[in-house]
């Protein structure tokens, strides 16, 4: 390419849309006065197959070096020109788009004169930029088809699986000495009273059975080095680390349930149990001759220090209450509850069938929670309740405390190793709450299950799959197409301050081992915060440098 | 004054405002023609320097728009360019400008009509303040050059870059400042820089201490202050003492 | 490998094809409207971060668009499906656009010139279409289409006018309905919702009061997009409305009209609508009546918090037994019991919003039918264990995402809509 | 059309307007009345709310009669239908009650099958009759008058038994209303009860409710408020001068009408074949304008 620009500018009619409201052939007219333009012409639409060829003859036949198309909006159409240009040798970082209809010549439908010149000043500032523009290349990086994924409880051991269904080798890393997690802890599972080990039973018999899947028991990730495709990471079992090479990253190490230990007298008063203990007493049908039962729900959730609500805790109340009906029809359950968190179609049917099934649900105010007091023969358990506007007294035979899911204590110090941000609560944040739920803003690391937020099994295993579906598209490709448009630092300017490292969302400026700032580009989105704000200004944007933008605009003020 | 047509120029944040700013074409919603549009990928890449360049050279105005605050596809790039608007701000009314003629505003990518609105909005203002004195007025040009070198300068660049990071997590010593206590280091370092840079800029032609004071208007004591700082910095250094007075000049490779 | 079919394109339909088409395997994302999109291009903005929703929708329309693994194909219904995992034949019916998807430009033109005025379903009824339409501006593809139905050339054999002004002459009349016979190694199910028509529930006037709408209707309303440029003019005379009343469980809940599950939903986005209200209007009085508070999502408790204490939306727990209309004044009365206080009041609001519940697709029958499944009594698909196998269902090859199979949110249909795309992945892999 | 005629106990001890008003009016639209021999009360409200098997036999066997006779029974009263249509349904629930009841019907020969139909006026107006109908045959239309429509409770409620009408969007008296020239429009207490079944528990209560929706009526611009039920008319005719009382407001003058009544004047009848004169409200006036 000849450092001497030769500019091709495309002048689009768009039928009428653009041809109708400004006088497309006087832009053209004016466009072939400009400084490095080679050649201009107006087509009838430049985004027709026909339109695009002439593109591709132009390039060859006035050997142009740049191209520039005068027509709609480079959100829609960019890329298709850009392909022409491709196809025609020129690299497609070489092309430059003017708007002249969507912020032109539809919204300056009755000013035709006005609009014929903002056409002809658009294309100037483009054209402008264009004699600028460099070639930019996409580099390409392999990813590893190694996935990691971190946790053995339902969620890490679907993640696992499907990774390797989907033909990977996976790195299982699990904390405690067997696989399973939480639900080796529970009996049965709401919606459908499965019990927990026919849910865990048959996903760790596969994970063993898998050859793609080695599994670390007892151990702990403690250093993750690179990104995605490449993050070097060590794996501590015991005393002795191994490093492991993997592509991506599943965050799968669960939640935890909080010791209601303080609240309504657990610990000290006779007959308080929580949920997850009331499940093994029904597994072992210890609970004998209790009577009466009193469930108490929101059990430091829902509160100022703690104000998220657990989700699943009106479910498993539902089910354990209508388990203690079904084991025995003539005792009493009341349920103390907030608000039902019983939602959709499976966790409704739980609440019908517990009311159905004569479980008491007795509403209660978060100013006015009930008191558990000790009693001649068990707890006591006053609760106002709203509805009924008095204040009942229960004799009961044993109280429930439902205690909320609780970030692990150990996610702070993973969240760090992966650079990955946690919320208020300590549960690990998403890249997007709406359309990202399982990527984080790092490429190549995902989430799932109750790592996340606390969720149901069904949930957390849609989740694991999705994660794995996730994870599973790079590695997939094998090898990742960067992005041109990044962030470049030029050493000899850089003082090392650190400014843009900080600025940088997604963690893409790291310190070389000069103390220099240096980006990967692998992991830069190229939104240009960090150029911007260099104090040095050592650092350009590819594709939108402070000359390019500095010409762009100095064209719409004057005339070059 | 009615046929002064205003020199726009916006810009524009790729994935909301620009995205925005079409769909007002899309739904042919009607709006005056002075605005010429650079597209950004994120209203944080928008450099103080640049909007300086342009009303110097004769821009009548310059708008910035971007994503809502929480909406930034970036996750937080709008947040940075709030923060360097503060500065271009500052450095307009140094400049001797109306603080108005820069704009910045947040326009969804669902906001045709707002975005009508703000355009209108804009230009309606800049007809009333009228032309910009940068056309007519050579120092009111120099000025804003003044006030773009000390955009590019690293001092007032580095508070910006740093300001966020001094809200929310606080410096080195983990203890944060208030939006007030930023908003007085702003201010005070812009003050100084910008008379440093306006110096650096006149001792282009050597000059003594007396004549920079009268040139700036301000007590030559202060001058002299500055003087050292940008003999430190190596901008500027003495160039001959002409009848007993030194006179001091801008070292030409600063 | 083979494709995918992926039946449905709103924001579950889409995630999944992308998960899919971004690893290498190519899709045929099947859509019965004329553009992809579905209900989340119709939403406002989206909590609790207040994104506005077709700004964060339209970049992944646009990606299935232009991604060459991803054929779209609109204003298509699944007819018959034979063979079975790994390898079903799929029989598609694709209805003419009468407008070359080729040669149209989106350019709109036809539709200013189009003379027949006909109830824009996509505005929820709030605006008229032209009988050639794009369906929104951000439409996908974006691409005129003629409703038949209103046309006067298809219905009387005049006016052509669409023809005569279309710049690229891409009004095709003689287009016939076709047949499209595909084979694919997987189906994911993605046909999603719709909203429960709550004028059977007499007491609350709708379709009686013009004032009283459905959640989807505000949406439309509020949205900048809409009929009132975002502006909170009620539907009757135009007056602004700063005294709106949210009633949750509408047809949810319930064992009378309506059904007995709940929505999921209603709670939080009337919350954000409460806050959108609030946003325009800071001296707005915006009361949400409700039952429950379903705060169980990540961060929803927090958000609630926010719109009682930083934006002073009130709750009021009580369902309504009835909303009267004014004629003299045009004003809305809501009765209701505050069953927290036990008092029985009334309330006057400009505005009522009904918090309609998510019900099945009407068309879901017809798919189960062609697919051999069956559906709830509720008329959503079953998964094959809403335990252990949430995404599956009883016949092996043939997966759920979002609300085809019971109301969830946007963030758990688009993590199911990766889930399906694995179980896809995974399996196309198997037959590969 | 052919009807078994029950005028039940309110209307034969004092609303002799309505009986007269029925009597004129009907037959006009083509509708013949049978007097029931031997008709007793339906056991509504009174002996309803003692003994559940006293009530269910009365109103049983009046339905008894009306098939003996073979005809559809039309009782003019709100109460007096509900309380049929309620007894229907229990012994079509329960077939033992049922046998109880006819076991005692037995004695004077009588037997309830379930095949009789009742029928309310509103129906046998709105729906066998038809608005346009009347329409046609009205001679003297209602011009200018707005005219508030009160279906009364029993009419519409319990909404899964009754189906005469939507029991929150009641439409046919409405309609019956436009039918004959004047104008009518909804409003908000349309569907609120007269309170006339108070009247024993709390005599005060009774009044504010019906003077509340006195007033309402009024304030909407309503020249009257018409029913067909005896109940709800006493209420707000009989009782409007102790209303005003109660609530201290003499301005609470409201003409009311039984439907039949304003019918019969736009067909042409005389205002005394109407018993025009026993409404107790000031309706003179507006008799008056519509005679003249």
């Amino acid at each position: 390419m000849s450092d001497e620009p030769r500019v091709g500018v495309f002048v689009c009619h768009c039928g009428i849309n653009i041809g109708g409201y400004l006088d497309v052939p006087d832009v053209v007219k004016y466009a072939e006065t400009m400084p490095g333009v080679a050649y201009a012409e107006a087509n009838l639409y430049t985004c027709s197959s026909d339109g695009l060829q002439k593109i591709k003859e132009a390039i060859k036949k006035h050997s142009l070096n740049r191209v520039v198309v005068a027509s709609c909006t480079p959100r829609t159409h960019e890329t298709l020109f850009q392909g022409a240009c491709e196809e025609a040798g020129l690299n497609k970082y070489l092309f430059e788009m003017a708007n002249i209809r969507d912020q032109c010549s539809w919204v300056h439908m009755h000013e035709r004169d006005k609009a014929t010149q903002k056409a002809k000043d658009l294309v100037r500032m483009a054209v402008a930029k264009a004699r600028l523009l460099t070639p930019e290349e996409e580099p390409e990086i392999d990813i590893q088809p190694v996935g990691m994924v971190i946790g053995g409880g339902v969620s890490g051991l679907t993640a696992a699986l499907s990774l390797a269904n989907q033909g990977f080798k996976v790195h299982l890393v699990e904390r405690e000495v067997r696989l399973g997690g939480y639900l080796n802890e529970l009996d049965r599972l709401f919606p459908n009273n499965a019990r927990a080990e026919d849910v865990t039973g048959p996903l760790i018999q596969q994970v063993k059975e898998a050859p793609e899947i080695t599994v670390h028991l007892n151990s702990t990730v403690t250093d993750v080095k690179g990104f995605i495709g490449n993050f070097d990471t060590e794996v501590t079992t015991g005393e002795k680390t191994q490093p492991l090479n993997v592509g991506t990253i599943i965050v799968a190490t669960g939640a935890n349930y909080l010791n209601p230990k303080g609240f309504y007298g657990y610990g000290e008063v006779e007959g308080i149990v929580t949920q997850l203990e009331l499940g093994g007493l029904i597994k072992e049908h210890k609970v004998g001759d209790a009577k009466t039962v009193v469930m108490i729900q929101c059990v430091g959730a829902r509160t100022a220090e703690r104000p998220y609500c657990s989700r699943i805790c009106c479910s498993e109340a539902m089910k354990n209450a209508t388990l203690l009906l079904e084991e025995d029809p003539r005792r009493e359950v009341h349920i103390l509850y907030r608000d039902l968190q019983t939602y959709g179609l499976e966790y409704t049917a739980l609440e019908l069938d517990a009311k159905r099934k004569g479980v008491k649900l007795i509403k209660y105010e978060a100013e006015r929670p009930p008191v558990v007091t000790k009693g001649e023969k068990g707890p006591v358990v006053k609760v106002f309740s709203p509805l009924m506007g008095e204040e009942l007294t229960i004799e009961a035979d044993m109280v429930v405390l439902s205690a909320p899911l609780i970030p692990n204590e150990d996610n702070k110090k993973l969240s760090q190793l992966l650079k990955v941000p946690l919320n208020q609560d300590g549960f690990f944040l998403e890249a997007h709450v709406k359309l990202r739920p399982l990527d984080f803003a790092t490429d190549g690391v995902y989430i799932c299950g109750t790592a996340h937020s606390p969720k149901e099994v069904a949930e957390s295993l849609a989740q694991a799959r999705g994660a794995a579906s996730r994870a599973g598209i790079p590695m997939a490709k094998g090898r990742l197409r960067t992005a041109a448009i990044t962030s470049v630092v030029d050493e000899t300017k850089c003082s090392g301050c650190g400014t843009c490292i900080e600025l940088c969302s997604y963690n893409a400026i790291t310190k070389n081992e000069r103390g220099l700032a240096q980006v990967t580009s692998a992991v830069c989105k190229g939104c240009g915060v960090c150029g911007a704000s260099c104090p040095e200004r050592a650092i350009t944007m590819r594709h939108f440098t402070n000359e390019e933008l500095e010409a762009q605009g100095l064209a719409a003020i004057k005339e070059a | 004054m009615s046929d002064f047509e205003p020199k726009i120029i916006g810009f524009l944040c790729n994935w909301c405002s620009y995205a925005g700013a079409d769909l007002t074409g899309v739904s042919r919603i009607q709006y005056p023609t002075n605005l010429r549009v650079i597209r950004v990928m994120c209203s944080g890449r928008v450099d103080p320097p640049l909007p300086l360049s342009f009303l110097a050279e004769g821009a009548d105005g310059v708008m910035i728009t971007g994503c809502h605050i929480g909406d930034c596809h970036y996750i937080d790039g709008n947040l940075y360019a709030k923060r360097k608007f503060g500065l271009l701000e500052r450095l307009v009314e140094k400049a001797g400008l109306e603080r108005g003629r820069v704009m910045l505003e947040w326009v969804s990518a669902s906001e045709g009509q707002k975005f009508a609105d703000v355009v209108t909005g804009f230009i309606e203002m800049i007809r009333e303040m009228g032309p910009t004195p940068a056309a007519t007025d050579p120092e009111i040009r120099l000025n804003l050059r003044v006030a773009q070198e000390a955009a590019e300068a690293y001092r007032l660049r580095a508070i910006v870059g740093k300001e966020e990071k001094l809200e929310k997590k606080g410096n080195v010593y983990g203890d944060k400042l208030s939006q007030e206590e930023l908003e007085k280091i702003m201010d005070d370092a812009v003050e100084l820089e910008y008379t440093r840079n306006k110096i650096k800029l006149l001792l282009k032609e050597p000059m003594s201490v007396k004549e920079l004071a009268k040139k700036l208007g301000i007590d030559s004591k202060v001058v002299l202050e500055h003087i050292v700082v940008l003999r430190q910095r190596g901008w500027v250094d003495l160039h001959e003492v002409r009848d007993h007075s030194p006179l001091y000049k801008t070292m030409e490779v600063a | 490998m083979k494709p995918v079919m992926v039946i449905g394109g709103g924001v579950a339909g889409i995630q999944a094809a992308l998960d899919l088409a971004d690893r290498g395997i190519s899709v045929h994302l099947v859509e019965k409207d004329p553009s992809i999109g579905g209900v989340m291009a119709q939403l406002d903005k989206t909590l609790p971060t207040m994104d506005c929703s077709i700004c964060i929708l339209a970049p992944k329309m646009i990606e299935c668009f232009r991604h060459p693994n991803i054929t779209i194909h609109t204003q298509s219904r699944v007819k018959d499906v034979s063979g079975g995992a790994g390898d079903f034949n799929v029989k598609v019916l694709k209805e003419p656009r009468s407008v070359d998807e080729a040669k149209c430009t989106g350019c709109g033109l036809c539709t200013q010139k189009c003379p027949t005025k006909v109830r824009n379903e996509w505005q929820e009824g709030l605006m008229d279409r032209k009988a050639i339409y794009i369906m929104f501006p951000q439409a996908v593809p974006l691409t005129a289409t003629i409703d038949r139905d209103h046309c006067l050339y298809f219905q009387n054999g005049v006016c052509q006018l669409c023809s005569k002004v279309c710049p690229a002459g891409a009004i095709d009349y003689e287009q016939k309905p076709e047949e499209l016979n595909l084979n694919v190694s997987s189906i994911i199910v993605a046909t999603g919702f719709q909203e429960y028509d709550p004028t059977e529930l007499k007491e609350y006037g709708y379709g009686r009061f013009k004032d009283v709408l459905t959640a989807m209707e505000f949406e439309r309303l509020v949205c900048a997009s809409g009929p009132t440029g975002g502006h909170l003019n009620r539907p009757s005379d135009g007056k602004l409305a700063h005294r709106v009343a949210f009633v949750q469980c509408v047809g949810s809940r319930t064992h009378k009209k309506g059904y007995p599950y709940c929505s999921s939903v209603c709670c939080m986005y009337a919350t954000k609508e409460a806050v959108l209200i609030k946003e325009h209007d800071p001296a707005a009085e915006v009361t949400i009546f409700y039952i429950d508070l379903k705060v169980f999502g990540k961060g929803f408790q927090q958000f609630v918090d926010r719109a009682k204490s930083h934006y002073g939306v009130s709750y009021i727990r009580g369902r309504p037994g009835e909303i009267r209309l004014n004629p003299l004044t045009g004003g809305l009365t809501v009765w209701y019991e505050d069953t927290v206080t036990g008092d029985v009041s009334s309330m006057e609001a400009d505005l009522v919003v009904l918090c309609t519940t998510m019900i099945a697709r009407p068309g879901n029958k017809e798919l189960t039918r062609a697919l051999g499944l069956e559906l709830d009594e509720w008329g959503f698909f079953k998964p094959l264990n809403p335990l252990s196998n949430p995404v599956e269902t009883g016949l092996p090859g043939v997966f759920l995402c979002g609300c085809s199979h019971g109301p969830r949110d946007i963030p758990e249909s688009v993590a199911e809509a990766s889930g399906a795309a694995a179980c896809a992945a995974e399996l196309a892999r198997r037959f590969a | 059309m052919k009807y078994a005629l029950y005028l039940g106990c309110t209307v034969q001890s004092d609303q002799f307007g309505y009986e007269a008003s029925v009597r004129e009016t009907l037959p006009k639209l083509g509708i013949e009345l049978v007097d029931m021999r031997g008709a007793s009360c339906c056991g509504f409200p009174a002996l309803s709310s003692v003994s559940k098997m006293g009530w269910h036999y009365l109103s049983a066997r009046n339905l008894a009669i009306a098939e003996k006779m073979g005809l559809d029974l039309l009782p003019l009263c709100n109460g007096c239908h509900l309380s049929f249509v309620e007894t229907m349904h229990f012994l079509e629930e329960d077939p033992e009650l049922r046998s109880i009841i006819n076991g005692h019907l037995e004695r004077e020969g009588l037997r309830y099958e379930g095949r009789v139909k009742v029928v309310h006026l509103l129906e046998a107006l709105h729906d066998r009759v038809g608005a346009e109908v009347i329409v046609d045959k009205v001679v003297k239309p209602l011009k200018n008058l707005k005219i508030a429509s009160h279906p009364g409770c029993h009419a519409i409620r319990p909404s899964d038994l009754q189906k005469v009408d939507d029991p929150e969007d009641p439409q046919k008296l409405d309609n019956l209303i436009k039918a004959l020239g004047a104008e009518t429009f909804d409003y908000p207490e349309k569907i609120d009860c007269c309170g006339s079944q108070l009247a024993v528990a709390s005599g005060r209560t009774t009044l504010k409710i019906a003077g509340d929706k006195l007033k309402a009526v009024k304030s909407y611009g309503f020249d009257a408020l018409v029913t067909t039920c005896p109940f709800c008319f006493k209420m707000y005719d009989g009782r409007q001068r102790a209303i005003k009382g109660a609530l201290k407001d003499n301005s609470l003058d409201l003409p009311v009408f039984y439907y039949t009544q304003l019918l019969g004047l736009a067909l042409g009848s005389s205002p005394d074949r109407l018993g025009l004169r026993m409404n107790m409200s000031p309706v003179d006036s507006i008799v008056e304008r519509i005679t003249e």
